[in-house]
């Protein structure tokens, strides 16, 4: 394949306004390649499954050199697409593996530093009641929320969960009430996976765990720590292929990992314990040393009590 | 009393609906203290004349002009009521113009207080509402919803709502419609004293009697056009008629005739209804072929009930019907229209037509599913067709043609569409609930021809009216319906008013005689 | 003062004038955040008409569009000629969609001309029998259908995604909630090479014709217009009303089923809980613009869906943020309907 | 047991009244307007643009009670729309409710996007606080439920009781009732049919986007995109519960904010064995429940859905 001048044409297609923390994460990650002058960056969001198709062809006739999205819906339409224009370089988020000539996958592989936030819950928890509120019980969501529990039973088998879902990922009022039932039934940390759980927390003065984006600052005092997603090396190395003509169907899936830098775990030392700190960064040192492998269990969770 | 400076002029009032004139250049002139009728055949554009006065509707020329403090004319603003109100104008409209879900005070008193009002004024309003009431003998429970009240009761609201604005010119657009006599008699008490204080009043109404009985003058319109005025003392019923409908009008002859086998047997028949106006008790009455049995009544005391039962809506709670001598097996519609009852409803537009149907889909609409109008449920509509061009052409259904919507045909031109379908299939039993009502003298007379050639055919009818001199010129026999009770008062030869009026009240017949 | 006068009768040109007026009005009023998102006007417009029609490709993805469209529209045109106001197109749709998928993704294996037309009739029986409640609600209880209707939306949602994720989970989904593949032998026809032209399409428009015929030629039409026209006369003159109720609200599920059948079976492959972004909503648009006429709704499906389609293109071609598409689409239907209603009215200025 | 124990908490029904209070909002919003004979499918886009402008105000440096102004005024502005085109116009009431909904909720979208282009969290407002009123407050049960909660759930509370009054006490809601059920009868006591009905439907849409409001400037602090959630549909299928009254639209929304809420306590306690649908479903199914065991009383405004005009029969 030939390199590429840059900066090369970059669109990318989300089912979700790009506030949601997911796509945020994708968004941001382009946002600063097109400051460095890396790329062009075009986007079109909350797009419905039914017309994703036809936004990919779109783009792909509009001669972009990547597309990058989601495509969780619409798998195998989406691959058909890519097949169709072999030109274009397509890095979608997926739960299947990548496929032949261009169509590369990624995913939101945190499950690392959730693990290491559930050490760090179940070492905090007074109660040994944790709450944790979801959007949809996909597996994106599943296998972070099942890292976290396992974390936590790691340190403190006591520990009991209370399990939520609200069925949208935008209700943060429905979130935070959801929260609140359980911090009346006892929770006294709460893993914030939607909006509206840290609020929650803050406002009874429980605990939080952060997910995918780093709240920290806006819940002062009240975040615990966080699992953080950063989509930059997974897009840079996508966009450095294509510009290089080397760009292959490949699973981008692990540069989300702890090791390359994809997933990262902050706590706050002001509000863990030493204790619980070192755990989880002796837990942290031996998944970057390949020591431990964290389960990958995208089944739903459930309340354990 | 019109030598006195007018209070209203109608000066050349002309509307148009499309291409029809509905009124061509209207004068008429309104004194203080004169009751001037209007009258004309239904269509003949007297709503729409008063309706351009109250100003729901706007002239297309002319213009209306009421008295000013100064003992000067000046016109009214057209097409507004509120200013019409303001200028001490009252209407009673011919169809009700009462919100349902409010009781009987608060639909007089809207629109009577400052809008934007927050506290207070309802307890004078009931006082004075209350007053109207004693003086006016127009009784009603004030406080009841106005979807619980009879007609008759509704009507008396509507007259109430507009003298309690304290009017200088009142209009009567079909008042007695709906009243009993006794009631409209009442009513015309309380006019002639308002109008005795000064009162202008304009009184629509078909029934010549009242209108040789109450008003001072009248004016009849034509398709649009005054045809005549006349002092009504100078007056006969001969000339009004001839003026109306421009040829004489022929009242319907019964002819004796033997009775023959039972149609219609009611034996003991209970019906439970939600009120009182809507029950039977222990109801038993016989209809035979070739004989008219006329339901005398004040409004509201079963008559629903009964006109229910016999068209097939609704089944009795207790004892036993019998239609053509056997039981009735299914209580619906269809079933009845299948076993030759005819059934004519009372509100025309309400149970009668589907309004925005075809003339000739309202006159099929019984038989959509007889044999020859449908083949494998595929509507054959040649035949729907001829069969309404037959229909419009015997009845004479006047219309723009087959293919206009019913909702289009006016009231008497509905009830001759009704009539149309009903009778064409040789029914063995008709029932016709209030068939004249608010049909102008030919129209009437029209449907009491057809009734009577139907009754010679060989159909048993039961005819509900609160019109006596109908029941009287029809019935071979008249039974009288009271609290949901039937009593039989023999055959109208052998009757007077005075008896049938007592018995309405409730009394029994011997008292009664 | 203004006056307005009903007319007799719409002449031709005056209906085309005044849907070109409404045109011409909504991209007047679209132009304003257009030109306030910083692009050409004009440019903008001629990309979205290229978006919608500008190529076989653009046109067979308005037509693609159009498909479920005009099966909710005509779903909810039958429906509300009976003034039965079915407001559960949504709901109907994913329950089509769920039956089509339960029968054709290989619990029952048999050849295409066996299986197509059994998908068919799955997906139309499941709508159909989730408007039996409802219906039945309705006339028994007087509970009003609005209500119950679009609450079910709701239920039968939730419902599909219980489904996905338990007894009908895909099992090679990896976790993620889908249905297993609808099989080659039970998905409905492309119609045309690199398009995702489906016999959906063939299907809405056959039985939009059918039930124009429906409604204009048989006693059942017939019945139903009277019913909803004046339900009481009809139930005086001895249309079965409760019969023709029941019905309707079985012909009008089975069609916003059929509409789900066509997006699995048709389009694409499997169910997902975010099939439907809102077909069975747009097709009360889509009746109601097309004056409840069953020929008249694929035009307005057309309309809608090739507006969207265009809008959408448009903001992407031009960089402006695609809720734009949404504004356009929006904005459109409510310059036809003001169009509509200047050809049902003369305006009259003054009196005389 | 565990059930009598949920509905014995004070959070628990804390958390209804929180839960109910847009509802109520939006529930006297659609009462006012179809009390009037204008059904407004416009109100989950009202919503959406109330919880909008009224966050956007704030968040431009307005104070709350101005940025619930603005988000009024919004609503107004949309029910303006729907009001010209339902109303002197006639125009159907669904599509143009529906088209005032895409309207309303894309505009929103649009602006905010535009007006944030790069925002991939959105930013906070400081939202309206728990008030604490001296003596009720602290009464036991009833003052956490109550009069713990914010200024927009107690003036929610006000507002079922102006809205009461004004339909039963006053001339204009007199004749609002009257224009509903019968235009005629309004027209011939010498009234306006139409600026009744606008009026009505101006006003309605303001308390709709009032709910909304309390979403972005109440029970949270930002807004986002989709977050009015359905609940404007769930307010059109409440005022038919609540036949049209105030009070029983207080009742109606409360008694969905407890089958919320409860739903939320349920599955956190038998969440285990039931898939999480089946809890989320109960709002919606006992609402259909309870209008089945209402409908017949149902006191629907007869005039609703039909337009009028003057001169026509
Ligand atoms: N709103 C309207 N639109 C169209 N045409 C109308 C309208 N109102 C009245 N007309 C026409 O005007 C004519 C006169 O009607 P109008 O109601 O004034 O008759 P009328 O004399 O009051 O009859 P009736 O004695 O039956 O009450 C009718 O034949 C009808 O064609
Ligand atoms: N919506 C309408 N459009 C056109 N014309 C109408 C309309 N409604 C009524 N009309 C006309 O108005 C006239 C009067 O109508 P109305 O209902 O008062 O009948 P009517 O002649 O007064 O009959 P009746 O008083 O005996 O019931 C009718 O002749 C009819 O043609
Ligand atoms: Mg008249
Ligand atoms: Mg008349």
């Amino acid at each position: 394949e030939a390199q590429k001048a840059k900066p090369i044409k970059v669109a990318a297609i989300y089912t979700v306004p790009v506030e949601q923390q997911w796509v945020s994460r994708i968004h941001k990650a382009l946002k600063t390649a097109e400051a460095r002058g890396d790329v062009t960056y075009t986007w079109s969001e909350n797009t419905a499954n039914t017309d994703y198709e036809r936004v990919m062809r779109e783009y792909a006739e509009a001669g972009m050199d990547l597309v990058v999205g989601e495509v969780f819906g619409v798998e195998r339409a989406a691959r058909n697409v890519a097949a169709e224009y072999p030109e274009t370089a397509f890095l979608m988020g997926s739960s299947f593996g990548p496929a032949q000539p261009n169509f590369a996958v990624f995913d939101n592989w945190i499950h690392e530093p959730s693990y290491l936030t559930g050490i760090i819950a179940g070492m905090s928890t007074k109660s040994n009641v944790i709450g944790m509120v979801g959007g949809y019980a996909i597996p994106e969501v599943n296998r972070l929320m099942n890292a976290f529990m396992e974390g936590a039973l790691s340190v403190n088998p006591d520990v009991k969960f209370l399990v939520t879902f609200i069925n949208s990922w935008y209700d943060p009022p429905k979130a935070k009430e959801a929260a609140f039932a359980m911090i009346d039934k006892g929770a006294d940390i709460m893993y914030a996976e939607r909006f509206g759980v840290s609020d929650a927390a803050k406002e009874r003065g429980v605990k939080a765990i952060g997910n995918v984006i780093d709240t920290s600052a806006d819940y002062a005092g009240t975040i615990l720590a966080s699992a953080l997603w950063h989509m930059e090396p997974t897009i840079d190395r996508a966009i450095k292929a294509v510009t290089e003509g080397t760009f292959e169907p490949a699973d981008y899936g692990q540069y989300s990992f702890m090791a390359y830098g994809g997933g990262s775990f902050v706590a706050d030392p002001a509000l863990v314990s030493p204790e619980a700190l070192e755990a989880a960064k002796a837990k942290e040192a031996e998944i970057l040393g390949g020591l431990f492998r964290v389960n990958v269990n995208d089944a739903e969770p459930k309340s354990t009590m | 009393m019109t030598d006195r400076p007018p209070v209203l002029v109608l000066d050349g009032i002309t509307k148009r609906f499309g291409p029809l004139v509905a009124n061509d250049c209207i004068e008429l002139t309104l004194a203080p203290g004169e009751i001037v009728a209007l009258l004309g055949e239904n269509g003949a554009g007297k709503t729409t004349l008063m309706n351009i006065l109250f100003g729901h509707y706007t002239a297309d020329a002319g213009r209306v002009r009421v008295a000013d403090g100064a003992g000067g004319l000046s016109d009214l603003e057209p097409g507004s009521p509120g200013a019409a109100l303001a200028a001490g104008i009252g209407m009673v409209h011919q169809h009700f113009t009462l919100a349902e879900n409010l009781t009987g005070l608060e639909n007089i008193v809207l629109g009577t207080e400052p809008v934007l009002r927050v506290w207070g004024g309802r307890a004078e309003a009931r006082a004075k509402a209350a007053r109207l009431m004693r003086e006016s003998g127009l009784e009603v429970d004030l406080d009841a919803r106005i979807d619980q009240l009879t007609v008759g009761e509704r009507q008396r609201v509507e007259i109430l709502k507009a003298l309690y604005r304290d009017v200088r010119v009142l209009v009567l657009d079909e008042p007695t419609a709906v009243l009993t006599p006794q009631e409209a008699e009442g009513l015309f008490a309380v006019l002639r004293l308002l109008a005795a204080k000064g009162l202008a009043v304009v009184f629509i109404s078909h029934k010549l009697g009242e209108v040789l009985a109450v008003s001072h003058r009248i004016a009849v319109l034509r398709a649009g056009r005054k045809v005549g005025e006349l002092e009504t003392a100078k007056a006969d019923r001969r000339a009004i008629a001839d003026l109306m409908v421009g040829r004489e009008v022929a009242a319907s002859r019964r002819s004796p005739l033997e009775p023959g086998a039972p149609v219609l047997e009611l034996d003991g028949v209970d019906v439970a209804g939600k009120d009182a106006r809507r029950s039977l008790h222990g109801a038993s009455l016989l209809v035979r072929a070739r004989e008219i049995v006329g339901i005398a009544g004040v409004s509201g005391n079963g008559q629903a009930a009964l006109a229910a039962l016999i068209a097939g809506l609704a089944a009795p709670d207790g004892g036993r019907m019998r239609l053509n001598g056997r039981p009735v097996a299914r209580h619906d519609s269809r079933a009845f229209v299948e076993a030759g009852v005819a059934r004519v409803p009372e509100d025309r537009h309400h149970d009668g037509v589907v309004g925005a149907m075809s003339v000739a889909e309202n006159v099929a609409i019984e038989d959509i599913r007889a044999k020859g109008f449908q083949h494998w449920g595929f509507i054959d509509f040649a035949a729907i067709r001829s069969r309404a061009e037959a229909a419009i052409r015997d009845y004479d259904v006047r219309c723009p043609g087959p293919d206009a919507p019913a909702r289009l045909l006016s009231g008497g031109n509905i009830q001759k569409l009704i009539l149309a379908r009903v009778l064409e299939r040789d029914p063995r039993l008709i029932l016709a609930n209030q068939p004249t009502r608010g049909l102008d003298v030919g129209a009437q007379a029209e449907v009491h021809r057809r009734l009577l050639a139907a009754r010679e055919r060989g159909a048993g009818v039961v005819l509900i009216s609160e019109d006596l001199d109908e029941l009287f010129a029809l019935s071979d026999r008249i039974v009288v319906i009271h609290a949901g009770r039937l009593a039989e008062a023999g055959p109208p030869e052998a009757l007077d008013r005075g008896t049938v009026g007592l018995m309405m009240a409730g009394h029994g017949r011997e008292d009664a005689a | 003062m203004i006056r307005l006068e009903a007319r007799q009768s719409v002449p031709g040109w005056l209906r085309l004038a005044a849907t070109a007026g409404a045109g011409v009005a909504a991209l007047v009023l679209v132009a304003i955040p257009i030109a306030a998102a910083g692009v050409g006007v004009l440019d903008a417009y001629a990309l979205m008409a290229k978006g919608a029609f500008g190529s076989v490709f653009a046109a067979s993805e308005t037509l693609t569009r159009a498909t479920p469209l005009i099966l909710t529209g005509l779903a909810a045109a039958v429906a509300f000629r009976a003034k039965l106001w079915n407001i559960g197109g949504e709901g109907q749709l994913y329950a089509g969609a769920l039956a089509a998928v339960a029968v054709g993704s290989g619990a029952i294996s048999a050849p295409a001309a066996v299986m197509v037309p059994m998908v068919l009739v799955a997906g139309a029986l499941a709508g159909a029998l989730l408007m039996i409640g409802p219906a039945l609600m309705k006339l028994r209880f007087g509970a009003d259908e609005v209500v119950t209707t679009l609450l079910l939306n709701f239920v039968v949602l939730l419902f599909v995604q219980m489904m996905l994720e338990g007894p009908m989970k895909d099992p090679m989904g990896l976790g993620w909630p889908q249905s297993m593949p609808v099989t080659d032998e039970a998905s409905l026809p492309r119609l045309m090479a690199r398009t995702r032209l489906h016999a959906g399409l063939i299907i809405g428009l056959v039985l939009a014709v059918a039930v124009a015929i429906l409604m204009r030629r048989t006693v059942w039409g017939f019945e139903i217009r009277a019913v909803g026209e004046n339900a009481a006369a009809a139930r005086y003159a001895g249309v079965p009303v409760t019969a023709t109720m029941v019905r309707v609200a079985l012909i009008s599920g089975a069609l916003a089923g059929l509409a789900g059948v066509g997006e699995v079976a048709g389009l694409k492959g499997y169910l997902t809980s975010d099939l439907s972004p809102g077909f069975g909503y747009a097709g009360i648009v889509v009746a109601m613009l097309a004056g409840l006429s069953p020929l008249g709704v694929i035009a307005a499906a057309i309309f809608i869906a090739g507006v969207f389609v265009g809008a959408d293109s448009m903001s992407r071609a031009t960089g402006v943020s695609n809720y734009l598409a949404d504004l356009v689409v929006a904005t459109s239907l409510l310059c036809v309907l003001v169009g509509g209603f200047l050809t049902r009215f003369r305006i009259r200025l003054g009196r005389g | 047991m565990e059930v009598l124990d949920i509905l014995l908490t004070v959070n628990f029904w804390a958390a209804s009244v929180r839960i109910a209070t847009p509802m109520i909002f939006g529930v006297l919003g659609a009462l006012v307007c179809e009390r009037a004979g204008v059904l407004n499918l416009g109100i989950e886009g009202i919503f959406t643009a109330g919880a909008m402008a009224g966050w956007m105000a704030v968040w431009a440096g307005a104070d709350l009670w101005t940025g619930v102004a603005v988000a009024a005024a919004a609503g107004g502005l949309f029910g303006l729309i729907h009001a010209i085109l339902t109303v002197p116009l006639g125009l159907s009431q669904h599509v143009s409710g529906i088209g005032v909904t895409l309207l309303a909720s894309s505009l929103s979208y649009f602006i905010y996007r535009t007006a944030l282009p790069d925002v991939t969290t959105p930013p906070r407002i400081a939202p309206f606080r728990p008030v604490d009123i001296p003596v009720l407050s602290d009464l036991p049960f009833i003052g956490p439920v109550l009069f713990q909660q914010t200024p927009l759930t107690l003036l929610a509370f006000v507002l079922v009781g102006v809205v009461a009054f004004v339909l039963y006490r006053t001339p204009l809601g007199l004749a609002i009732r009257a224009v509903g059920d019968n235009p005629a009868s309004v027209e011939a006591q010498g009234l306006s049919v139409h600026a009744l009905r606008m009026g009505a439907v101006v006003a309605g849409s303001g308390l709709m986007a009032m709910g909304g409001a309390f979403l972005t400037m109440s029970a949270f602090d930002a807004f986002f995109f989709g977050m009015v959630n359905g609940r404007g549909w769930i307010c059109i299928a409440l005022t038919v519960f609540a036949s049209w009254r105030p009070g029983k639209a207080l009742l109606g929304a409360l008694l969905f904010g407890a089958f919320d809420a409860f739903q939320v306590r349920l599955q956190t306690e038998v969440g285990a064995f039931l898939p999480s649908q089946v809890f989320l479903m109960l709002p919606y199914l006992l609402s259909i429940a309870a209008l089945v065991a209402v409908a017949r009383k149902a006191d629907y405004p007869r005039a609703m859905l039909t337009p009028w005009f003057k001169g026509q029969r």
